[in-house]
């Protein structure tokens, strides 16, 4: 499957139109804020369209994963090539983007996410200039990381988003700013540090043959040939990693089941389940929740903490599936942890919005105990809940940040009644409550729905277990709707007013989005589905054969 | 009497070899460093960094002269090089001295210690 | 025993009292004269190892140079009326220590490594023309940069000397 | 015509109500009278669409099982499993015919008496639309055929049940009441959701004909016959919490906050039943240990909840408790093996319960108009110690209430007699079989209660003297919108409707229609054969309908002697007995138990957490003030700079790191000489070493 | 011979022209008394025509006046970024208020900047113990110098006064250990000590005692040129002492010298030719003196030192040494591995620094040009005051941090990758943990000055069009290295081939 505009393919369109549009905004005047927020939001308007041709135009019934022949809107060519001299092997780093059932699910919930939180970001009035530039810049770095198929591309992508996350949470954030800014860098610094040895591990672990017109082919794929014109070097390309074919004999990372794979993984692993955030790297995530601004904690929620969930799938699941074999039971574990200790903390919480993000974790843990599963339903119900829990976060956060306008108080103790005085919100809260509370008939319900069944079939009684939440969400959601929405209202917010009309409109588009995947989510599930059955098949494969098998 | 102590004293000393003159160079070299240490005045820390230079200049000359364990024997680079310590010697002696004075046009003290705004 | 040793524990033993009042002395004017002897001992040693260039060089550039230098310094920086030339010391015990120490460690290294090396084979000539030679051919480029140092400190010694009006 | 089309008139019916809450959330403010003639109509042509449906299922397709079945979702070759495609559907059975004809009946009437109940509501155009979505979600559970779907609409259900309990939400008792509405059902559906886990995890689909073939070929779930049972409780479990069963029952006393209307439609009649549907859904897959713990939960669920009716003076209340009894034995009958007659005693329960509710609420109605008119705001409307006497004032009212009230006390020519005799020949049989003689004992007391307790209520309520004069001028009867479904469902209540014979219902329609289905477990782990078990009943029939009649006539005679006659003191024996009473008053103290225990427990907990996620892990991490405050030479500087909201542990460790290094830089040269030249010392001896 | 002599000549032609450039300074500094800007002109030109002269240098090692000096790729590597980093020492120091204040003199100030600049080049070269000695002593008495050149500050008098004792005592300790190991070997050039080497240390173990107290003193010496731990402890105090400017050329050119001297004296000195199985690239050390392990200790102390130090400073020009202290400690790994592909990432890791590096150090001067502080807390609100200038340095430190996509991540990209294909992984760790605790203070700067804004809205800072295009000449390679480094990692990895190196 091929798109391309003006000759550039639409994954480097979609990913790097947020660029042009900072730029764009950096040259305009400071004072023109329309013109700002209209570019803004343009971009955005256009990377949605381009969603929407990647939607229409993915072909359904190739798997990806591990194939290059299964990825789609294939963009591969050379970036940085550095000539061996004798000693030093040929560097090759390859600008390869390309999208799977696994990443366009990604695409398309970043590009709606992004366009959401533009508009939700009208209100915003100090330095709109340097605000928009760094949600572009953003906006660059998350939708690179799902496009991307080159581990150092992926780096690259995945630090980018750090300095304008950092930025956005302090400058514009609430009073704790500074506090909760630092610490979401530093975590996730600490993550993708070690990400990067790991990253650099795999690097030389990894063999493929390069010929003369800088293509890769893999090391079976080469002998065959005959080895003409072939080069051999160490390669970044994550689908080469994924083959355990092309791994270097005696190389740090060769082998299954070694030590040293291992703890590779548990770096990558780290690295990820900060983003996530896993139990019991989750600290800094209700801190940044709380004092960013309400677009922010929208992209954060929806967007971000996918990353890390995504980071697994993409990388660790193929690329180690023995240790990933190995630690499932321990990353199910964790996943369990974060559910039920994520409600309940939630359960605690009388502050909104740090509510809303102690249920995120929980809810991230319902993707971790699904993806853990190893299996087509799990691994189908994590995405989706992926996907699900990004468009219902974004709800929540955004109804959080409707009150928080008008009321300038977080304080769930401090509302009430409000069903009465703001019926139109009331009506778009219950229904984001619920869905995430996993109301049938919502998206939420289908995808943790998968994702247990698929993890009972793998782990019985973590899943029981993590079934309490199921009660447990329900327990913490109605009290929050039973002490903000229901009951009377307060003397001192008669002069509530409901939402205008930019807030229905984002509010809308999700709770549609919500309802329609909640009665019909085949849209969604046919494009992964060929995707997750691969991946599946990989580590059953892997599972049963070990590495001789993966030969 | 007087002359059977000398010649005792002298018959208990070893012969002179090479070590003799590492040993008075290394006696040299502590002392060198104790005095950059110790001294409160900037010219007595010279001083002590002169001692430190002449310790050097005594192994290399006598490094030049017993030829060291190398095979070689005698070699006059080591005379050579000693020259050049001298002559940087003199050099950063003087720059250091003009330094030294600056330091006392502007604090009215040479005591190394009293400058010492510059910290944590 | 034979004179040249007699020689040696002479002047060595002035090298290092002489060295032992530079550092100990409370006195800057003691301290400056010690250090005269120390560099006359330091050449004896010189001629002992029979680097008579470098013994004669040595009593010009130092004695004659540096120590006058030094000598400039004391004066300029002492307020010569007043008898405010002694000095203080700090770090007395540390630095005790670690002197004592480096003594140790190096004596201990150079006796156990340089005990076996006896006296040379060859005997000794005459080095002032050796040197020279060798400063034109194979250290010709130390020479100049050398010379190139010199320049570099004559200009930062003036530069920093220089008397400027008080701020 | 097929059985097919039936099928596709059914999903007519269940779309209806959908389209009516929709269009009612949106356009019923807008519309005249707010939308009721809307919704009611739609109810009403959907009834008679689901009349239809019941009609021709019953004669001319008797013997066919319609179905409409689409894949919802198509996971295609999924890996060690092979095609795997999530396949939905609806089915009409007589089973679900039935249960249809009864929702919707029950449905279009409370429509009707809530348009006289509810007529100056705040929200009276959502309630109607909130009326809408419940009848879809029932219809959900009911056209079901397979476990996912049936899970969906369970939910649903709660959902509407949320809604309409918390209609009046600015009570604070009503969204709490709504809250443990759900929450409770939410524990029972954990059960169910495990269940339901189990059989996709074998079987890889949610259908229940495919996992009833599945059994019957010997594939156990998760491979082991144990599971089999386990899989059984658990999807109870799900039945156990919607139908308020002990111990889930606690939310349902409380539902009563709700509009009576509601309270008729959802926790009398049709959502509470859903329970006792459930069971006879999966009736198959259930082992004889399954059923033995079915009827154990339903036994004692009716007999708790018998002795709580009989101390309860809220006049809800005392429905509500007599409910949850009676749901205790529709479980109990089909838990026994009873399955036509527990399902039967749930159709006729339907008709009287809502009547019951309806009476109620027309009794509530006319109580609180009365002091509206007074302007008393303070007495309880539905207490009945405030009532009495208003048999004179509200006929109708009266003698529907009165013919509901013999047909729960199983009085003959009622239909409530037959179901209700049914089930207690079947508890005589299972123990003629079993030896669990314990369960047809108690049933049998039960119903001795509930006929005590059910007269003792009508006599409170309509008999005797009012309690307040100046208030009984003013006590009027209901609306003819609202007597008229009460006259309906009194009708519904007589014998004729199930069965000719007023005296035995076993060759009724309905008993005919639901002949017990085939089990399909291991013949090992079955229950007593059906043809078996008929016969026992059938020899079980006469002894059993004497003996409850016998009961039945106990308790009016108790309540008349205590209530009516006054020859008993009920003061006297509740005082002599006053813990006892005290102890049913509480309603045994299960909200207390649960609201400490559970409740508080999970509180405290949370609390618990809370306090060590923001001190320990993220203080961990995070370095909080006491690490930094004990150390004693660390300056205020770092506390400041804690503020500042820098520090996590390796910042808290790399800073007092650095602070420690910082102490090197003292400023003076000659310290760092002495510390080079140390360094090189140190360097010197440790690599020596090595 | 006087082909001989002639050959040497014309290879050391950068040094010629720039010693004739000290002398032609220094008589126009004499005649031309009045001018403010021929000296530095001429400066300029002579470094600019050095710098080409290098870059024109044949790719090949060649051994210079009797081995004295190499002249080789890797040295030319070197001598080409302290030409660099001196052109823009000067053209920084045009600009710098503190400087130019009061009428000053600054004719000397150039001619000691171009002779600093020789010894640099000489250390990069030095194939010899003896020009290794007079090397860093040319640049030491050069930096004396220019440290305390605003000398009515005391805090430049105060900072040239404890460079010269710490200078003095290093380099004699240096100087003892040269004179040691001549003692061993009876040779001063590198080549001839690492072939003399294994005989004298089969003679018995003391010999290897003797060696590796020489070697310490040596790298004491050398370490104190690179300013690694605790070899460092003037660095701090003459960093913020000194000149902005001169601050800014110890920080990188002086580094680079040393490192270039270190890297020499280390791996030629102590080659082991004896082994040869290694794969290409890769060499052995000599048996003796453990080198390896104590600049592995170095390396790890140097760069946790400077980390951790540098979270409680509080002067900009301060933290900024604390860093430069850090990335020695970053650079030291590198040379760990004892590989080419190690020396290429110090290389490589080198040219990234010098533009970032001037890069913070040249803001941080724009500013106290401008509001005559480096205090962090006085960066407040500048973001609004200096968008432009605040947003290049939020690049520079984001660089220095060693974050994607600015070159600092290539630089420790290839750092990293260089230890874990030799099997380092805790050393990798360790250095990967340093970078997340250096975020740390890097980014409370830029705290300081977005986050953090002044009570009353100050005015605007005004920028001058040449001191824009200076950020922007820095801020390009910064950004664009770390998208596209393939030209630069290529020429570093060329550049790796040295004299006596297999």
């Amino acid at each position: 499957m091929e798109f391309t505009l003006l000759g550039i393919g639409i994954l480097t369109w979609i990913t790097f139109l947020p660029v042009v549009g900072m730029v764009a905004v950096l040259l305009l005047p400071k004072n023109s804020k329309d013109a700002i927020r209209w570019t803004s939001l343009g971009v955005t308007i256009l990377q949605v369209v381009l969603a929407v041709v990647i939607y229409s135009r993915f072909d359904r019934s190739l798997a990806g994963i591990n194939s290059v022949a299964g990825m789609q809107f294939v963009e591969q060519g050379t970036w940085i090539d550095i000539p061996s001299v004798a000693w030093f092997g040929r560097v090759h780093i390859e600008y390869f983007l390309g999208i799977d059932g696994l990443s366009v699910v990604m695409v398309l919930l970043t590009a709606l996410v992004s366009f959401i939180a533009t508009i939700s970001s009208w209100k915003i009035d100090r330095s709109e200039k340097g605000y928009f530039a760094l949600l572009l810049l953003l906006n660059t770095g998350m939708m690179g990381v799902f496009v991307s198929l080159d581990f150092f591309l992926f780096y690259v992508f995945w630090e980018v988003m750090l300095l304008p996350m950092y930025f956005l949470i302090g400058v514009w954030g609430g009073p704790r700013r500074e506090y909760a800014a630092i610490k979401f860098f530093l975590y996730t610094l600490f993550g993708s540090v070690l990400m990067l040895l790991a990253m650099i591990a795999l690097y030389f672990s990894t063999n493929v043959y390069i010929d003369g017109a800088g293509v890769i082919h893999s090391i079976a794929e080469g002998t065959k040939s005959g080895l003409a014109g072939l080069e051999k070097i160490h390669t970044f390309n994550l689908l080469a990693m994924m083959d355990p074919g092309n791994m270097v004999p005696g190389s740090l990372l060769a082998g299954w089941e070694t030590s040293w794979r291992y703890i590779a993984y548990v770096g990558l692993f780290i690295g990820f389940a900060i983003k996530v955030p896993l139990f019991p790297f989750h600290t800094w995530l209700p801190d940044a929740h709380v004092e960013a601004p309400t677009p922010i904690s929208v992209i954060l929620a929806g967007v971000l903490l996918k990353m890390g969930t995504y980071g697994m799938l993409r990388i660790s699941f193929p690329v180690f599936p023995d240790a990933m074999l190995h630690f499932s039971w321990e990353l199910a574990l964790l996943g369990v942890i974060s559910m039920v200790y994520g409600a309940l903390v939630a359960m605690a919480q009388t502050d909104f919005k740090k509510l809303i993000a102690y249920s995120s974790i929980s809810h991230m843990g319902v993707v971790i105990l699904g993806m853990a599963s190893m299996n087509t339903q799990g691994m189908t119900g994590a995405v989706l809940q992926m996907f699900n829990h990004g468009t219902i976060t974004a709800m929540l956060f955004l109804i959080v940040g409707v009150i928080y306008d008008r009321a300038h108080t977080r304080g769930v103790n401090e509302f009430g009644g409000l069903m009465n005085k703001m019926p139109r919100y009331s009506a778009v809260m219950v229904i984001a409550f619920f869905a995430a509370l996993g109301l049938p008939g919502l998206s939420g319900f289908i995808s943790e729905a998968f994702s247990l069944l698929g993890a009972f079939q793998t782990f019985r009684t973590l899943t029981i277990i993590a079934a309490v939440t199921i009660v447990l969400t329900a327990g913490y959601m109605l009290w929050v709707l039973q002490r903000v929405f229901l009951g009377t209202l307060p003397e001192k917010w008669a002069g509530l007013t409901d939402m205008d009309g930019r807030e229905t409109f984002m509010l809308v588009t999700l709770a549609v989005i919500v309802i329609f995947l909640g009665i019909y989510p085949a849209p969604v599930l046919d494009l992964m589905n060929a995707s997750m059955n691969s991946l599946a098949g990989i580590m059953q494969h892997a599972g049963t054969t070990g590495m001789m098998g993966m030969q | 009497m007087q002359t059977s102590l000398f010649n005792g004293v002298l018959a208990w000393l070893p012969n002179v070899q090479l070590a003799h003159f590492l040993i008075v160079s290394a006696i040299l070299f502590a002392l060198g460093l104790y005095g950059i240490v110790t001294r409160r005045n900037a010219i007595m820390v010279l001083m002590g960094v002169e001692l430190v230079l002449n310790a050097a200049n005594i192994n290399l000359i006598a490094f030049s002269r017993y030829g060291g364990l190398h095979a070689s024997g005698p070699a006059l680079d080591g005379q050579v090089a000693a020259i050049f310590v001298i002559i940087l010697a003199a050099a950063e002696a003087a720059i250091a001295l003009a330094i030294v004075l600056n330091i006392y046009n502007r604090f009215q003290t040479v005591n190394v210690d009293e400058v010492s705004s510059l910290k944590e | 025993m034979e004179t040249f040793d007699i020689v040696f524990y002479i002047f060595a033993t002035l090298t290092i009292v002489s060295a032992f009042v530079v550092v100990f002395t409370k006195n800057i004017m003691y301290a400056a004269f010690s250090l005269l002897f120390t560099f006359i001992g330091v050449a004896a040693l010189y001629v002992l190892l029979h680097a008579d260039f470098l013994a004669v060089t040595q009593i010009l550039i130092y004695v004659g140079g540096i120590l006058v230098l030094l000598l400039f310094g004391v004066m300029l920086t002492n307020n010569v009326v007043s008898v405010d030339i002694k000095t203080g010391t700090l770090n007395t015990i540390p630095a005790l220590v670690a002197a004592a120490v480096i003594v140790g460690s190096l004596a201990a290294v150079f006796y156990m490594t340089w005990s076996t090396v006896g006296e040379p084979a060859t005997a000794p000539t005459a080095t002032t023309r050796a040197i020279g030679e060798l400063l034109m051919t194979g250290y010709a480029l130390p020479f100049e940069v050398a010379s190139v140092v010199l320049l570099a400190a004559l200009i930062g010694a003036a530069l920093m000397a220089r008397r400027t009006r008080k701020p | 015509m097929s059985a097919d089309t039936l099928v596709t008139l059914s999903l007519a019916v269940l779309l209806l109500p959908l389209a009516g809450f929709v269009l009612m959330m949106f356009f019923g403010k807008k519309l005249p009278r707010q939308g009721d003639w809307l919704e009611t109509g739609i109810i009403t042509i959907a009834l008679g669409i689901a009349l239809y449906v019941l009609f021709q299922k019953m004669t001319t397709f008797a013997g066919e099982v319609g179905s409409l079945r689409f894949t919802w979702i198509d996971f295609h070759e999924v890996p060690g499993i092979g095609p795997l495609k999530i396949v939905l559907g609806f089915t009409i059975d007589n089973l679900a015919a039935i249960m249809m004809a009864v929702v919707m009946i029950i449905s279009t009437l409370v429509h009707y008496f809530s348009i006289g109940y509810m007529h100056d509501d705040v929200r009276y155009s959502r309630y109607f639309g909130y009326l809408g979505i419940f009848t879809f979600s029932m219809l959900v559970i009911v056209l079901a055929d397979n476990l996912f779907l049936l899970y969906v609409g369970w939910e649903l259900v709660g959902l509407s049940s949320y809604l309409l309990i918390g209609h009046w939400y600015e009570k604070k008792s009503a969204s709490n009441a709504a809250m443990k509405a759900f929450i409770t059902n939410r524990v029972g559906d954990l059960g169910f959701f495990i269940g339901m886990a189990i059989m996709f995890t074998t079987f890889h689909t949610f259908g229940l004909t495919e996992i009833f073939a599945g059994l019957q070929s010997g594939q156990m779930p998760l491979g082991s016959e144990s599971w089999l049972t386990v899989a059984g409780v658990l999807i109870f479990c799900g039945a156990i919490g919607k139908s308020a069963q002990f111990p889930l029952h606690v939310w349902l006393p409380d539902a009563m906050e709700g509009p009576t209307p509601v309270s008729a439609l959802i926790h009398a009649a049709t959502m509470v039943a859903a329970g006792v549907y459930l069971v006879a859904r999966v009736f198959p897959l259930l082992t004889a240990d399954a059923l033995m713990v079915i009827a154990y939960i339903g036994l004692t669920t009716a007999f708790i909840s018998a002795t709580i009716a009989i101390a309860q003076n809220d006049i809800k209340k005392v429905l509500a408790y007599s409910t949850i009894s009676q749901l205790g034995y529709m479980v109990m009958g089909l838990g026994v093996g009873a399955y036509t007659y527990g399902f039967m005693h749930l159709v006729t329960h339907a008709m009287f319960k809502a009547g019951l509710f309806l009476g109620s609420g027309s009794v509530i109605h006319a109580m609180h108009g009365a002091m509206h008119h007074q302007h008393d705001h303070h007495t309880d409307p539905q207490d009945i110690r405030n009532m009495g006497g208003l048999r004179t004032k509200m006929p109708v009212t009266f003698w529907a209430f009165v013919i509901y009230t013999l047909a729960i006390s199983g009085v003959p020519l009622t239909s409530g007699f037959m179901s209700k005799d049914g089930i207690l020949a079947g508890t005589m049989a299972f123990a003629g079989f079993t030896g669990h003689t314990l369960i047809p004992i108690v049933g049998f007391f039960v119903a001795g209660l509930t006929a005590f307790y059910m007269f003792r209520l009508v006599i409170l309520t309509f008999l005797g003297a009012h309690a307040d004069e100046k208030r009984f001028a003013h006590v009027h009867e209901s609306p003819k919108v609202m007597i008229i479904p009460l006259m309906i469902l009194a009708v519904l209540s007589v014998f004729v409707f199930y069965s000719w014979n007023p005296l035995d219902a076993s060759h009724g329609w309905i008993s005919q229609a639901l002949p017990r289905p085939a089990t399909v477990v291991p013949e090992h782990l079955a229950a007593t054969e059906a043809a078996e078990f008929a016969e026992g009943v059938h020899h079980a029939h006469m002894p059993a309908m004497l003996l409850s009649l016998t009961v039945a006539g106990l308790g009016i005679a108790l309540a008349f002697a205590t209530y009516y006659w006054k020859k008993i003191s009920a003061d006297r024996i509740a005082t002599s007995l006053a813990p006892v009473h005290r102890f049913l008053v509480d309603k045994w103290r299960f909200d207390e138990l649960y609201g400490t225990v559970v409740v508080g427990g999970t509180l405290a907990l949370t609390r618990a957490l809370n306090w060590v996620d923001s001190k320990i892990i993220d203080g961990a991490v995070n370095g909080a003030g006491w690490a930094t405050r004990g150390t004693s030479f660390i300056s205020s500087r770092f506390d400041a700079l804690v503020i500042d909201g820098i520090v996590n542990l390796s910042a808290y460790l790399s800073g007092f790191g650095g602070l420690v290094l910082r102490k090197f830089q003292t400023g003076k040269v000659q310290t760092y000489v002495l510390f080079t030249v140390a360094s090189v010392l140190v360097l010197y001896f440790v690599f020596r070493m090595v | 011979m006087t082909d001989r002599l002639l050959h040497d000549l014309a290879l050391m032609v950068p040094e010629t022209v720039l010693t004739v450039t000290i002398i032609v300074a220094l008589v126009a500094d004499i005649i031309f008394r009045r001018s403010r800007a021929i000296v530095p002109a001429i400066v300029m030109i002579g470094l600019t025509v050095a710098g080409i002269i290098v870059l024109g240098q044949p790719h090949e090692s060649f051994a210079i006046f009797s081995g004295m000096l190499a002249v080789d790729p890797f040295a030319s590597f070197f001598k080409v970024l302290i030409l660099l980093s001196a052109i823009l020492v000067v053209v920084f120091s045009l600009g710098f208020n503190e400087l130019n204040a009061n009428g000053r003199k600054v004719g000397e100030y150039y001619v000691l900047i171009a002779a600093l600049t020789l010894g640099m080049m000489l250390m990069a070269g030095a194939n010899n113990m003896l020009m290794m000695y007079l090397a860093i002593e040319l640049s030491s008495i050069s930096s004396y110098a220019l440290s305390g050149y605003t000398r009515e500050a005391e805090d430049a008098s105060e900072a040239s006064l404890k460079y010269v004792i710490y200078g003095a005592l290093s380099s004699g300790l240096m100087l003892y250990g040269i004179s040691m190991i001549y003692g061993l070997t009876g040779h001063f050039t590198f080549s001839e000590i690492s072939s003399a080497l294994p005989p004298v240390l089969e003679q018995g173990s003391t010999a290897s005692l003797a060696l590796m107290f020489a070697g310490l003193l040596i790298v004491a010496g050398l370490g104190y040129k690179i300013s690694a731990v605790p070899f460092h402890f003037w660095a701090p105090d003459v960093y913020e002492g000194a000149p902005i400017t001169i601050t800014a050329f110890l920080s990188v050119a002086s580094k680079a010298g040393g490192f270039a001297l270190m890297i020499r004296f280390l791996s030629v000195s102590f080659l082991d030719s004896s082994v040869v199985t290694l794969g290409a690239g890769s060499w052995a050390v000599l048996p003796g003196f453990d080198w390896r392990s104590v600049v592995v200790a170095l390396s790890v102390l140097t760069m946790t030192v400077g980390n951790l130090v540098a979270i409680w400073q509080n002067n900009l020009k301060r933290l900024l040494a604390y860093s430069s202290i850090a990335h020695a400690g970053y650079m030291m790994m590198g040379l760990v591995v004892l590989t080419n592909e190690g020396i290429s990432a110090i290389m490589l890791y080198f040219v990234i620094y010098l533009f970032m590096n001037f890069g913070a150090f040249y803001i941080v001067m724009l500013i106290a040009n401008k509001i005559g502080s480096e205090d962090i807390e006085d960066y407040r609100g500048l973001g609004s005051r200096a968008p432009f200038l605040m947003v290049a340095l939020a690049i520079f430190l984001v660089s220095l941090t060693g974050l994607p996509p600015t070159a600092g991540f290539i630089g420790k990209l290839y750092l990293f990758v260089a230890l874990l294909n030799s099997g380092w992984v805790w050393l990798a760790v360790v250095g990967a943990l340093n970078s997340v605790i250096a975020l740390y203070y890097y980014i409370r700067v830029l705290r300081n000055v977005f986050l953090r804004g002044t009570e009353q809205a100050a005015a605007p800072l005004q920028l001058g069009r040449l001191e824009g295009v200076v950020v922007v000449l820095l801020l390009v390679p910064t950004v664009l290295l770390g998208l596209y480094f393939s030209p630069l990692a290529a020429l570093a990895q060329a550049s790796t081939k040295m004299l006596g190196m297999p």
